[in-house]
């Protein structure tokens, strides 16, 4: 029983470092603003998840697990948020557009 | 020509820095009585479990006296030099994602203020860092719901009073040392059975709740006074 | 533990790099927000590492207070003053 | 040993009041001005209530010292009081109280904000000169630094915000040096007490002492405005308000002086730095420097960059003869920095009185500012022939020790520059008094067709002022006991404060 | 565990040349941002949590936002047609 946990707890820790990997790997290979506003948020969030659960159940304490999962839900909350603003801010300011489904034809979707 | 002195003056000093501390770390520091003692004694003594908030708030809380007086007398400063000028007030703000968000984070933002105020002689943090984050909830209500929003319920005024009464509410810990104890800011923690429980009797935890109520309104106030810009044709 | 704190540690020191290239400002904050996590990842498993467990809640203020930073610097790009 | 408690009074007092300041502006307003002079008159008797309990002059023996919170010295802060410290914090009451009246008629917009400014600096200020402690002392130069700077910007014009931003830079950078000479301190000694410093430094190895010195000797080069780093200092005192230039330039650079002694004669290893390169660096330094500042006074148009010059001038000379480390020299420097402080805070109190009537600062407007008030001009002109050491006023007394001390040790160079800076007084001084008694009748000054505010608490302070000029010109030693005192613990061998016996 | 104390000391400094030598206002307080979090983490690694404690404060929650107010409030060359007041 005990093994499994462990095992479970280091499987998730493995794949938090995997999207780690994947967010890092993404800044440096994606073309422009907003494909890397994909490669960051997307696995960085998901491998702050990972690593908080695969830490929480690797520890197993009621008290600490709770607050480190609690990490993890905040994080999962205001990471896409601050994305969201800055996307905005940069939409706002034109800057680096897309060449293709240039913003000006879906005006209506971004505000 | 001043730059080049300046580099002169600089890299002979840093010179002389690291020649000083390759002969301390070569000698190995020295950690005087007064370190031992903080060390071995220091929870009985002061009734607080957190080491740094007993020698920052009891052993040397002159100091902490003084610094906190820094940051009064720059709130002063900063509202004297930049009073002149009119808060515009705002209610724009960010999107509603974020207006929305922040409804959900600020609550835990103010309860961990709340509890590193609190639990100052028990656990890291303190007075500073718990005010520093009561007035960054301040800041944050600014930046997401536009300046109206803090200004309208919490005006000048009242944040200077809850500033100065956490000051005030400093010295009347010294001061009631006094009559207690005998010494001005001595703390009055008695029975050594409450050690590690929330509410000491001491001085440790009302200083804690002065500078926490002290720094958050100071802090908060600087930022007004520092993004108040005159509206432009008017 | 300690090598999964040395990797989060690793891996933003190279994204720093990507900080330096980057072309615009959004970009970089972007990269800041991608160093703000990973570090905060790093130091919770300090935390774990050491046992030293009060360590969490300080992981938990940085969580916030990393996405308020955010949210200030995209402010003062979008409008260029903080007062709106 | 009873009114001991009197020590953190002094601090903590000031402290108070500043807090309460704001408070009573939102109450009532019309209390302030009372609370105000309450406060700094309770600052004065307690001062003098020191004076005359502890001093010679007292029943109890000095030094005396107090525990905060209990604590001994290792572990906590003292304070402690000798004669230096009885020196240093009468000044500071008395100017303090001075200033403070002159102000309440001087200052027109943000009253609150300035008093609390103006408390917090006072609070600072005994803090520096009463406490016992190496980090203690460096959060109350910052305190001072930090509460100063609001003040000397506090006209807001370009120039006052320009000289307020080079103040804060420049004092913050002697504050670095200073904190990385603690750094130093603590990291091989292991305490900050003064005393025990005081005991142990000497055992460090010499290049070690040497550096913690030059750290030392940086930072409050920077902080007293000698040669290399003199330029700040003129444009932050004379672009502030009149009661502002003479607190800087009258109390608060005889604190640092207070500091220097403090540190280099009974802290950290004199007879070091008397024997290696340094004291006679520093003290050349400061003989340069003096000569610099009267020659820059000299060519100056501005009557408030005058006297600032003219200020980087004395504190030069006082402390190239506060270095020549002799019985005589030590008199001599520390009458003259009392003596200074007096008539440098009349000088800028006078020119602030004055000013009001003219259109700028420049000595050629100031034609005509005899006839608004005679005899305070006449008070001008004494102070002004002090300055430059007319025989029956107090001026002329320190300069002679000054000079006695410099000849009797040889140092011929420091007798020709205190000579020299009197020669260079005279034209420049009587400069101004020339153009301020010609008559103006082809060039009216801008507000002539006003009458003069009524200002009887300024032309209170003035007086006053110019007659502790005359006053401890003519009866300059009844301070004898005390500065004795003072010479007789600045000298070596001797333990600085005493570990038992405190309250 | 010295190898990564060298690395994140060699980081820092990375941090802190972009702060003073980048070109923008924002740039570099970003990268004062991230100077202050590395800073953080190393008082971690030395076992200073309250050091670290007020570095993520202060460094994260309020030196960001007082340099932002205080740089929104430097006039560009267009606005400065008012030089009687220098405070703007």
């Amino acid at each position: 029983m005990i093994e499994i946990k462990i095992v479970i707890a280091y499987l998730l820790m493995a794949m938090g470092v995997l999207f780690a990997l994947t967010t890092v790997i993404g800044l440096f290979r994606f073309p422009d603003l907003y494909t890397r506003i994909h490669a960051s948020t997307v696995s960085s969030t998901m491998s702050a998840l990972c690593a908080t659960a695969g830490l929480a159940i690797y520890l197993w304490d009621p008290l600490l697990s709770s607050k480190i999962i609690l990490i993890g839900v905040l994080l999962f909350i205001s990471n896409p948020m601050a994305t969201h603003a800055i996307a905005r801010a940069s939409y706002r300011k034109k800057i680096t557009l897309p060449t293709t489904n240039s913003p000006e034809e879906r005006k209506g979707d971004f505000d | 020509m001043k730059i080049f002195l300046l580099l002169v003056l600089f890299s002979g000093i840093g010179f002389l820095l690291i020649d000083n501390l390759r002969f301390l770390s070569n000698s190995g520091f020295s950690l005087g009585a007064a370190t031992h003692y903080y060390v071995t004694q220091g929870f009985e003594q002061t009734g607080a479990l957190n080491l740094v908030s007993s020698i920052l708030y009891d052993f040397r809380a002159f100091d902490s006296l003084g610094e906190s007086t820094v940051i009064f007398a720059a709130v002063s400063g900063i509202v004297s030099l930049l009073s002149r000028k009119t808060l515009p007030v705002s209610s724009h703000g960010l999107s509603i994602i974020v207006k929305r968000i922040f409804g959900i984070l600020t609550p835990f933002l103010f309860v961990s203020g709340i509890y590193l105020i609190l639990h100052g002689h028990l656990s890291p943090g303190g007075g500073f860092q718990g005010g520093v984050i009561l007035g960054t909830i301040s800041i944050v209500f600014c930046i997401v719901y536009g300046s109206s929003f803090d200004y309208t319920r919490y005006s000048p005024q009242s944040k200077t009073i809850l500033e100065v009464s956490g000051a005030l509410l400093f010295l009347a810990m010294g001061i009631i040392g006094i009559f207690l104890e005998g010494f001005f800011l001595a703390n009055w923690f008695s029975s050594p059975e409450r050690l590690g429980k929330l509410l000491t009797p001491g001085s440790i935890f009302g200083i804690n709740l002065g500078v926490g109520i002290k720094i958050g309104a100071g802090l908060s106030i600087i930022f007004y006074s520092i993004i108040q810009k005159r509206i432009e044709g008017k | 533990m300690e090598i999964l704190t040395v990797i989060y540690i690793v891996l933003s020191g190279v994204s720093f790099i990507r900080f330096l290239t980057v072309p615009t400002i959004p970009d970089r904050l972007i990269v800041a927000e991608v160093i703000g996590i990973l570090m905060a990842m790093a130091m919770l498993y300090l935390a774990a590492f050491f046992r030293l467990f009060y360590l969490v809640d300080l992981v938990l203020i940085y969580s916030i207070l990393l996405f308020v930073d955010l949210l200030v610097f995209a402010k003062y790009f979008e409008h260029r003053e903080l007062y709106r | 040993m009873r009114l001991s408690f009197l020590l953190p009074l002094l601090i903590v007092l000031p402290l108070l009041t500043a807090f309460l300041i704001p408070l009573i502006d939102i109450l009532a307003i019309a209390l302030r001005k009372i609370l105000v002079i309450i406060s700094i008159s309770l600052e004065l008797v307690f001062s003098l209530s020191l004076l005359f309990y502890f001093s010679p002059l007292g029943k109890e023996k000095l030094p005396i010292s107090y525990y905060l919170g209990g604590w001994e010295p290792p572990l906590g802060i003292s304070l402690s009081l000798n004669h230096l410290g009885l020196i240093f914090s009468m000044l500071v009451s008395v100017s303090l109280f001075l200033i403070t009246l002159y102000s309440l008629e001087y200052i027109e917009h943000h009253e609150g904000k300035y008093y609390v400014l103006l408390f917090v600096v006072l609070g600072a200020m005994q803090g520096v000169v009463l406490t016992n402690d190496l980090f203690n002392l460096y959060v109350f130069i910052e305190l001072l630094t930090v509460a100063s700077t609001p003040l000397v910007a506090f006209d807001r014009t370009s120039s006052a915000i320009e000289a307020g931003i080079k103040y804060i830079v420049y004092g913050l950078l002697g504050g670095l040096f200073f904190f990385i000479g603690i750094v130093l301190i603590y990291l091989s000694l292991g305490t900050l007490s003064l005393a025990e410093i005081a005991l142990s430094f000497s055992s460090l190895p010499i290049p070690f002492q040497e550096t913690v010195l030059i750290f030392f000797i940086i930072s409050l080069t920077i902080k007293l405005g000698i040669f290399p780093f003199h330029f700040w200092l003129a444009k932050a005192h004379s672009s502030a308000p009149a009661p502002i230039s003479a607190l800087l330039s009258g109390v608060m650079l005889k604190l640092y002086l207070c500091v220097f002694l403090r540190l280099f004669w009974v802290v950290l290893d004199f007879p070091l730095m008397e024997a290696s390169w340094l004291k006679s660096f520093v003290l050349y330094l400061a003989l340069g420097s003096s000569l610099l500042g009267h020659l820059f006074a000299f060519q100056e148009e501005d009557l408030k960059r005058l006297l600032a010059f003219s200020s980087v001038g004395h504190i030069g000379i006082i402390v190239a003869v506060l270095l020549v480390n002799t019985p005589e020299a030590l008199y001599g420097g520390m009458l003259h920095i009392i003596n200074h402080l007096i008539m440098k805070s009349a000088l800028f109190l006078d020119s602030g009185y004055f000013l009001q009537f003219t259109k700028s600062h420049l000595i050629k407007d100031l034609k005509g500012v005899f006839h608004y008030n005679r005899y305070l001009f006449a008070s001008f002109v004494i102070v002004v022939l002090a300055m430059i050491g007319i025989p029956p006023l107090n001026g002329f007394f320190s300069k002679w020790y000054m000079l006695l001390a410099f000849v009797e040790e040889g140092i011929h160079l420091g007798g020709i520059v205190v000579i020299l800076g009197s020669l260079l007084a005279i034209p420049y001084y009587f400069r101004v008094i020339s153009y301020g008694i010609s008559p103006c009748e082809e060039k009216p000054v801008v507000s002539l067709s006003q009458d003069p505010p009524p200002a009887s608490l300024m032309i209170f302070t003035i007086l006053a002022l110019v007659v502790l000029t005359v006053v401890t010109g003519i009866f300059y030693f009844c301070l004898n006991p005390i500065l004795d005192g003072a010479v007789q613990e600045l000298l070596p061998l001797q333990i600085y404060p005493p570990f038992p016996g405190g309250s | 565990m010295t190898l990564i104390e060298y690395f994140l000391l060699v980081f820092l400094f990375g941090a802190a040349l972009s702060a003073l030598f980048s070109r923008e206002n924002l740039t570099s307080i970003i990268s004062l941002s991230i100077f202050s979090t590395i800073s953080a983490v190393l008082y971690l690694l030395y076992r200073a949590p309250d050091v670290a404690l007020a570095q993520i404060v202060i460094g994260a929650g309020l030196y960001t936002a007082i340099f932002i107010s205080a740089i929104s409030q430097i006039r560009t060359d267009r606005q400065k047609n008012r030089p009687e007041d220098p405070l703007q």
